[in-house]
């Protein structure tokens, strides 16, 4: 390469207590380059774009912008520097309108407004309060804000991944275009079909350390995955499959039957089954509605239409504990949206034994301290630091959340996404259990956003796509094609390769802006 | 009765002040001239008190009645009171107001008086406790002038320690039973009206008695009688002060005003030391009342209302 | 319009509330006039400059359990400064004040920064410490007050154009209060300072992400509440013309008046418009149930009932109004 | 060129101290303890004796009740004000009825406030989700408005302070106090309740993540209304043993607790956002600051520098703690 690189980073590396986010990450974007970075969930790509623009302090590390060694210590010295983000969460200040967070932030507001209306939202009301604009909407404001102050650099963090396709597309256009007009991006995405409709060169990381810059071509993924998961694939296709053997022929009554589901916009007629001692994967490209799925199935919502049976017996949750009582827990994704962070991990994992009112008499500390450790040791979590939970590593924090219905006993769990940065032993791990506990005949439905995780684990997979089953698959038949395929609604059969941008064309099944 | 009276206090939940409130009701009642009480009474400042006053006016009562939060600090709620034609009668405290009436207790000579008979009893020597009221308030710095100036008589008093109650009973006794800990001693402690408490300390205990000054509050006026060993005096501060100042704001607005502005009622002093006091108290101590309230539940010349009707605590039209 | 109704309906109802409660008023007392209103005016001014120095930290997400104390100190500071000197030196000494406040509700801020106890403990030692100082000022009541300070809040302000009888509505206090609000609020409001201080109260994290320095606006926020703290003791020095060490009912009202006036204890939302005409709904219920000549005692039920039910009824409001579907 | 990670190092004395001091919180609290006693011994030599400690273990004891009323509270992110209203109710209930009524039905009825009080708290706290600061301020202000027309009905029939609650409030048998004969106890009970109960485990979680607390079946409102409940029942017997040791009715009796009893529990460790602390340390919060109290009370200096002492002192005590606790 002959041009000097506009951003270079070596050697970051971050720690987050027992957590290393980032080891060894380096990345190098030259001007005019739109830049993907690439790697697992977990590899610390948020946390490199974080310490990039000053959010975060990295431990060690070098970062040169135009070749001076800069010390951006805040967002702000990032904006300075022509560093501009849009993080994965976004950024706006809830309360306030557009207009205000544009003044916040010193955007010129009619450079916005064209930017808004370039990426497709032609009436935007810049006196609306952030907090009552949609995801999806408040995304491409995010970014629109960026582009406004003709940023150097533009670092987009899964920038797509709760866009309905049509915004997608325009966002798209308009990233390419930067690129054109001299202007470097780095683009974070899951999805392949954008990162070659879009891309120049690839950085990859793989838990936390960068193991390998490609240029975009033709044929490049397969190298990309390779790079991405390293050695893992090998290994666990074959551990999968074993285990799967043990699981038992739902015989009978399903555990659970879903007919009709409705929850206004976001769900339309979701119907399935799950047998016992199955599980039944549920996959989906981000914000298709699979989270109010779970979150109705484990009496969080109220659906507003449709029908939910346990055992034969149709039931209505209004509480979670509604759906527990029914012998379905439900592990989010998010953990710190299960875990009371500053509590220990007995506490945590027993905290469903006291939910009740007739649970709230004393304690019996023995057997509790017997079912407990019980848990711990099925699970393997590190209990070193069981103080509090929020010493724990992220994996070990995620088996308690799991650990917790095991307890319990749960005959039915819901997981979300429950292998969300996790490092690759404990996925196994996890993996592992979901079968065992098919094998006892419980049940697990089970939403991933990682397609490989569907094969290892699953006996069949659900796929949803704009708030609508649109497939079910037995595992054999769900290979990646087919999976990615029915995720962008396409159907089943059709002969063309996936990963062509022009194949997401709207109008094919893809959902306008809600 | 033809007119409507106005009154606002700043002090709510002290037994002194309930009193006063009800011997203003009752004195009203028991006049026949009043038709209609217009009570403010909650806790406030001066600020709010001059919002109370201001809001009377807009009820256009013919009289007021106003026990000050601080006397320089609402003048100009009365000034504009007298300009509306309101009688305008403070009492308790002085207020700087010219054109209002006063009928007071004498807060200095209170203290003087106490002080004086207590530094007497230590026979002119020895150390006092000094506890005193709320720190800030317009009273207890009147007071506190007439207690330098008992203790400006007797060189040989010294004050071993002074502490603010800010007039509450709990913080009274954690002092006291702090300081008797201390094992400094003392010859005799003079109260700023919180003084059932310190006799209770003193009893529970153990500790040698020493005089004990306080105010007429029932509860120790009772012990005065009856604890053991007990040398005191209670100075009176009348709560029934103001049944008097409904009295005054009658007479003026029927046409007969005082020769003076201000009406001092001069403070009186029981001991228990002498026989002559303790036939005193004997006659005025009433167990039936709260301990928090004075005992002197009227003031001769002053109020016609009945003991049964100043506990009734009714005004006219309730 | 339906935006409007949404982002300021309950100040909109706050203020058809306090109409009602004019015309209650009126109704009650038929000679209420435009002098009873100047009273009103001015009971509300420290309660006013209360709230919206509560107003202010909240809005960021804090509290501030100093206020009155803060107001105390200022008020006996200032007071005691004026006594026995000239007219005019109480030139200096409003600024004096003012610019004491200022910093001592940055210290506040700084100590909230630095030690990072809670808010509450910070301001609620600051509570003793400032009426510790407040004493040490002044030992009982007392001190003076220029004339003309006195005169500012007395009487109506003539307004060219209008008739006198609209005049005589227009009472001093009252624009002393606007004018004093609004030289800081207006310009704060439409500042990136005062966006971050929204920002701040609003999500902490998004703020700092914006380039909020988040720190710095904290502090920002504490010290104009202390500026508006002082310009709350000033106004007590002003209509009683003494200072008081002891602080007044000021900090559970501007507490009570901030949530009551559509502001978020949690931060971020909310004006200043709204604690105001709180103030003045509180105050006016006041002056009626003086009017009513109602039993002192059943007052005090009276308004914690009102407190409660407005705020339960907000509270009824928000979760009523909460989108389909959402989680609670 | 590139920097590496940083390795794990040994661990250098103060730091592991400090995680000594972070997983026993207790000790840090107690050596503050220790500290104020020896520099109130200094002061005034011989004042620790046994009275003395006697003395300071009854005045501690209301406030260190109120304080767990603080400390259960505040587990849940909530706080509750209007602890010292209901004591003083039950109080002047138990005081004013003792006369005519059976000891019994007296009891029962001083305790009925209480329990009223507390249901409409955790109603209004957990089912419509009115900020606990608002609530309990406005029930407490009810409560007061109440026992002011009460205390209007009663008057006549004068007050009594039952032999018991004397005995109970002022009594010393071979040196203890006997309020240990009630604080004992319900120590005994509240920690209990904490640690071993599945309710006090629920207190811990609703307040760290409600969120969490719900998917594992928690539902919120019977944990809130049940907590204000107990919470206003403990301030009700604390008002009891309150009359006994104060023996003199007022109503306003247990007011000057409420403020002492928030920052007990927070000096005691216990976070004002919820999810952390426990009982332990807000006894010990409730001894400091009584012994704070003492030493302030001996001090010779003016008031105005003890309370700015005191502000000062709780700061710094709050901070040292927080300091050498968080592990950052
Ligand atoms: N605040 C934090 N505390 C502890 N661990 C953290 C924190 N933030 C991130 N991590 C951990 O650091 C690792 C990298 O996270 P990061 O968010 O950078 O991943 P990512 O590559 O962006 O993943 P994804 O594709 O899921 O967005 C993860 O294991 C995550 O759990
Ligand atoms: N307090 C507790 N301590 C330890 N283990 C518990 C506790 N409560 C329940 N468990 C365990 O959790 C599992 C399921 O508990 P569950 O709530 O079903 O108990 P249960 O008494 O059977 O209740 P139910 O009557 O509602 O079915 C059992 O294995 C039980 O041993
Ligand atoms: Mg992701
Ligand atoms: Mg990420």
């Amino acid at each position: 390469m002959t041009a000097n690189p506009l951003l270079d980073a070596t050697g970051v590396a971050k720690n987050y207590g027992a957590v290393a986010a980032l080891r060894n990450a380096s990345l190098s974007v030259l001007p005019g380059e739109v830049h993907a970075l690439m790697g697992a969930n977990g590899a610390g790509k948020s946390t490199l774009v974080k310490i990039l623009t000053g959010a975060i302090k990295a431990d060690a590390g070098r970062i040169l912008i135009r070749g001076q060694q800069l010390d951006v210590r805040s967002p702000a010295a990032a904006r300075r520097a022509g560093l501009l983000p849009v993080y994965q969460e976004p950024s706006l200040i809830p309360d306030l309108d557009v207009l205000s967070n544009l003044r916040l932030t010193g955007t010129p507001v009619e450079a916005f407004r064209a930017w808004v209306r370039e990426l497709g939202i032609p009436d935007l009301d810049i006196r609306e309060t952030a907090r009552h604009i949609p995801l999806a909407i408040l995304r491409v404001l995010d970014l629109a804000r960026a582009l406004a102050v003709e940023p150097d650099v533009l670092l987009l963090d899964e920038m797509t991944a709760a866009l309905p396709a049509n915004l997608a597309e325009k966002v798209l256009e308009v990233v390419r275009r930067q690129g054109d007009a001299g202007r470097s991006v780095i683009f974070i995405s899951h999805r392949f079909v954008e990162i070659s409709a879009l891309c120049d060169r690839a950085t990859v990381l793989r838990d936390g350390s960068t193991v390998g810059v490609v240029d975009i071509e033709p044929g490049i993924e397969e190298r990309i995955v390779e790079m991405m998961l390293g050695a893992r694939i090998e290994k666990t296709r074959v551990t999968a499959r074993a285990a799967n053997e043990v699981a038992i022929a739902g015989g009978g009554r399903p555990r659970l039957s879903v007919r009709n589901l409705q929850l206004g916009t976001k769900l339309n007629d979701v119907s399935f089954d799950l047998a016992n001692g199955e599980v039944a994967g549920v996959f989906a490209l981000e914000g298709q509605g699979q989270d109010e799925l779970f979150a109705a199935l484990a009496g969080s919502i109220r659906p507003t239409g449709g029908s939910i049976d346990v055992d034969g017996a149709p039931v209505k949750f209004s509480h979670p504990s509604d759906a527990i009582q029914a012998g379905i827990a439900y592990v989010p994704g998010d953990r710190t949206e299960a875990l009371a962070m500053q509590r220990s991990v007995r506490e945590n994992i027993a905290l469903p034994f006291s939910a009740a009112l007739r649970k709230w008499g004393p304690i019996r500390m023995r057997r509790e301290q017997v079912v407990v450790s019980g848990a711990i040791g099925r699970l393997q979590i590190d209990t070193r630091a069981q103080g509090e939970v929020q010493r724990l590593s992220g994996g070990n924090q995620q088996k308690v959340t799991i650990a917790r219905w095991i307890a319990a006993n749960a005959r039915t769990i819901l997981c979300f996404d429950p292998t969300r940065g996790i490092d690759v032993g404990t996925k196994q791990e996890i993996y592992k259990l979901l079968r065992e506990l098919a094998g006892q005949g419980k049940s697990v439905l089970f939403y991933t956003s990682e397609m490989e995780e569907v094969q290892r684990v699953c006996d069949r997979v659900i796929v949803i796509f704009g708030g609508r089953v649109v497939d079910t698959f037995p595992v054999e038949e769900a290979d990646e094609p087919a999976l990615m395929r029915a995720a962008y609604g396409l159907p089943r059969g059709a002969k063309a390769d996936v990963g062509i941008l022009a194949e997401v064309k709207p109008g094919s099944n893809a959902e306008a802006a809600s | 009765g033809k007119y409507t009276i106005g009154i606002s206090n700043t002090v709510q939940g002290n037994g002194w002040r309930e009193e006063m409130i009800c011997a203003m009701k009752a004195q009203a009642l028991a006049s026949g001239e009043v038709a209609k009480l217009n009570i403010a009474h909650r806790n406030t400042d001066a600020a709010g008190q001059l919002e109370d006053i201001r809001n009377l006016i807009s009820a256009k009562v013919d009289a007021i009645v106003v026990n000050p939060a601080d006397p320089a600090g609402i003048k100009a709620g009365l000034e504009e009171a007298t300009k509306a034609g309101i009688v305008v009668v403070a009492v308790d405290q002085a207020v700087t107001e010219p054109s209002a009436y006063i009928i007071s207790n004498n807060q200095e000579q209170y203290a003087y008086l106490g002080a004086k008979w207590l530094f007497q009893q230590m026979g002119g020597k020895g150390e006092v406790f000094y506890m005193r009221g709320a720190a800030g308030a317009s009273a207890d710095s009147d007071r506190d002038k007439g207690f330098k100036k008992a203790l400006a008589e007797f060189p040989d008093v010294k004050v071993a320690q002074e502490v603010f109650t800010g007039w509450q009973q709990d913080q009274a006794k954690q002092q006291i039973l702090s300081f008797l800990a201390t094992g400094t001693p003392i010859n005799g402690i003079w109260t700023s009206g919180i003084d059932n408490v310190i006799v209770d300390a003193l009893v529970e205990q153990q500790a040698p008695m020493v005089p004990v000054v306080g105010a007429d509050n029932a509860g120790f006026v009772g012990q005065l009688s009856s604890v053991k060993g007990l040398v005191g005096a209670a100075v009176t501060n009348p709560g029934s002060i103001g049944g008097a100042g409904v009295t005054l704001a009658l007479q003026i607005l029927d046409g007969k005003k005082p020769a003076q502005q201000t009406v001092l009622v001069e403070p009186q002093l029981w001991e228990n030391a002498t026989d002559e006091g303790k036939a005193k108290l004997k006659s005025v101590v009433d167990p039936s009342l709260s301990p928090e309230w004075p005992v002197s539940i009227s003031i001769p010349d002053w109020t016609t209302y009945t003991k049964d009707q100043i506990v009734a605590c009714k005004g006219p039209g309730e | 319009m339906s935006r409007f109704l949404r982002n300021q309906g309950w100040v909109a109802g706050l203020f058809a509330l306090l109409i009602f409660l004019f015309v209650v008023t009126k109704l009650i007392q038929p000679g209420y006039g435009s002098g009873d209103f100047g009273s009103l005016a001015r009971a509300v001014l420290p309660y006013a400059f209360a709230v919206a120095a509560q107003t202010v930290v909240v809005i960021a997400g804090g509290i501030d359990l100093s206020v009155a104390a803060m107001m105390a100190l200022t008020s006996v500071t200032a007071a005691s400064m004026m006594n026995g000197a000239s007219e005019e030196y109480a030139l200096f000494v409003v600024p004096f004040v003012l610019a004491m406040g200022l910093a001592l509700g940055a210290l506040n801020g700084v100590l909230i920064v630095v030690t990072r106890v809670p808010d509450i403990v910070v301001t609620l030692a600051m509570l003793f410490v400032l009426q510790g100082a407040a004493l040490l000022v002044l030992e009982a009541p007392g001190g003076a007050a220029a004339e003309w300070l006195k005169a500012s809040v007395i009487g109506t302000v003539p307004i060219p154009g209008l008739p006198d009888w609209a005049d005589a509505w227009v009472p001093k206090a009252l624009v002393l209060l606007f004018v004093c609000l609004c030289i800081v609020w207006i310009p704060l409001r439409r500042s990136r300072l005062g966006l971050s201080i929204y920002a701040i109260g609003s999500n902490e994290l998004a703020a700092f992400r914006s380039g909020v320095p988040v720190a710095r606006t904290r502090i920002v926020a504490y010290a104009l509440s202390g500026l508006f703290a002082a310009l709350g003791g000033l106004s007590l020095t002003i209509s009683t013309g003494i200072g008081a060490p002891i602080p007044g009912p000021y900090l559970l009202a501007s507490v009570a008046a901030v949530v009551l006036g559509g502001v978020a204890l949690g931060g971020g939302k909310g004006g200043l418009l709204g604690p105001i005409i709180a103030v003045f709904v509180l105050r006016l219920v006041r002056t009626d149930l003086t009017l009513l000549a109602i039993d002192p005692n059943v007052t005090a039920i009276i308004e914690g009932l009102i407190m409660v039910a407005v705020v339960m009824f907000g509270a009824f409001i928000t979760m009523r109004s909460r989108p389909a579907g959402a989680t609670p | 060129m590139t920097d590496i990670a940083t390795m794990p190092q040994p661990v250098s004395f103060g730091r592991r101290l400090k995680r000594f001091m972070a997983d026993r919180p207790l000790i840090p609290l107690i050596i503050l303890l220790i500290i104020l006693v020896v520099i109130l011994q200094v002061l005034r030599p011989g004042i620790v004796n046994e009275r003395w400690l006697a003395n300071t273990a009854k005045f501690a004891i209301p406030l260190a009740i109120l304080a767990g009323c603080q400390t259960m509270t505040m587990l849940t992110g909530g706080i509750d004000l209007s602890v010292g209203t209901v004591a003083t109710m039950s109080a002047f209930i138990m005081a004013t009825q003792i006369v005519n009524q059976d000891p019994a039905v007296a009891f029962l009825l001083a305790m009925l406030p209480a329990v009223l009080i507390g249901l409409v708290n955790g109603i209004g706290v957990g089912v419509f989700r009115v900020h606990p600061l608002i609530m309990t301020l406005g029930t407490s202000l009810i409560g007061t408005g109440f026992l002011q027309v009460y205390q209007r009905t009663v008057i006549a029939s004068g007050a009594k302070i039952p032999d018991f609650l004397n005995w109970l409030g002022t009594g010393v048998t071979y040196g203890f106090p006997n309020a240990l004969l009630l604080f004992v106890p319900v120590a005994v009970l509240i920690v209990f309740m904490l640690n071993r109960t599945g309710f006090g485990r629920l207190l811990y979680a609703v307040g760290d993540n409600e969120r969490a607390a719900r998917l594992s079946g928690v539902r919120y409102w019977q944990v809130i209304t049940a907590l204000y409940v107990l919470s206003s029942l403990l301030a009700g017997i604390t008002g009891l043993l309150y009359i006994g040791l104060i023996k003199a009715p007022s109503l306003s009796l247990a007011e000057p607790l409420v403020l002492p009893s928030v920052a007990a529990a927070v000096i005691g460790g216990t976070s004002i956002f919820g999810g952390r602390g426990g009982y332990t340390g807000t006894i010990i919060g409730a001894l400091i600051l009584t012994v704070l109290t003492t030493l302030l009370t001996i001090l010779q200096m003016p008031e105005g520098g003890r309370r700015i002492l005191f502000g000062f002192i709780v700061l710094f005590v709050t901070a040292a703690y927080l300091r050498i606790v968080e592990d950052r």
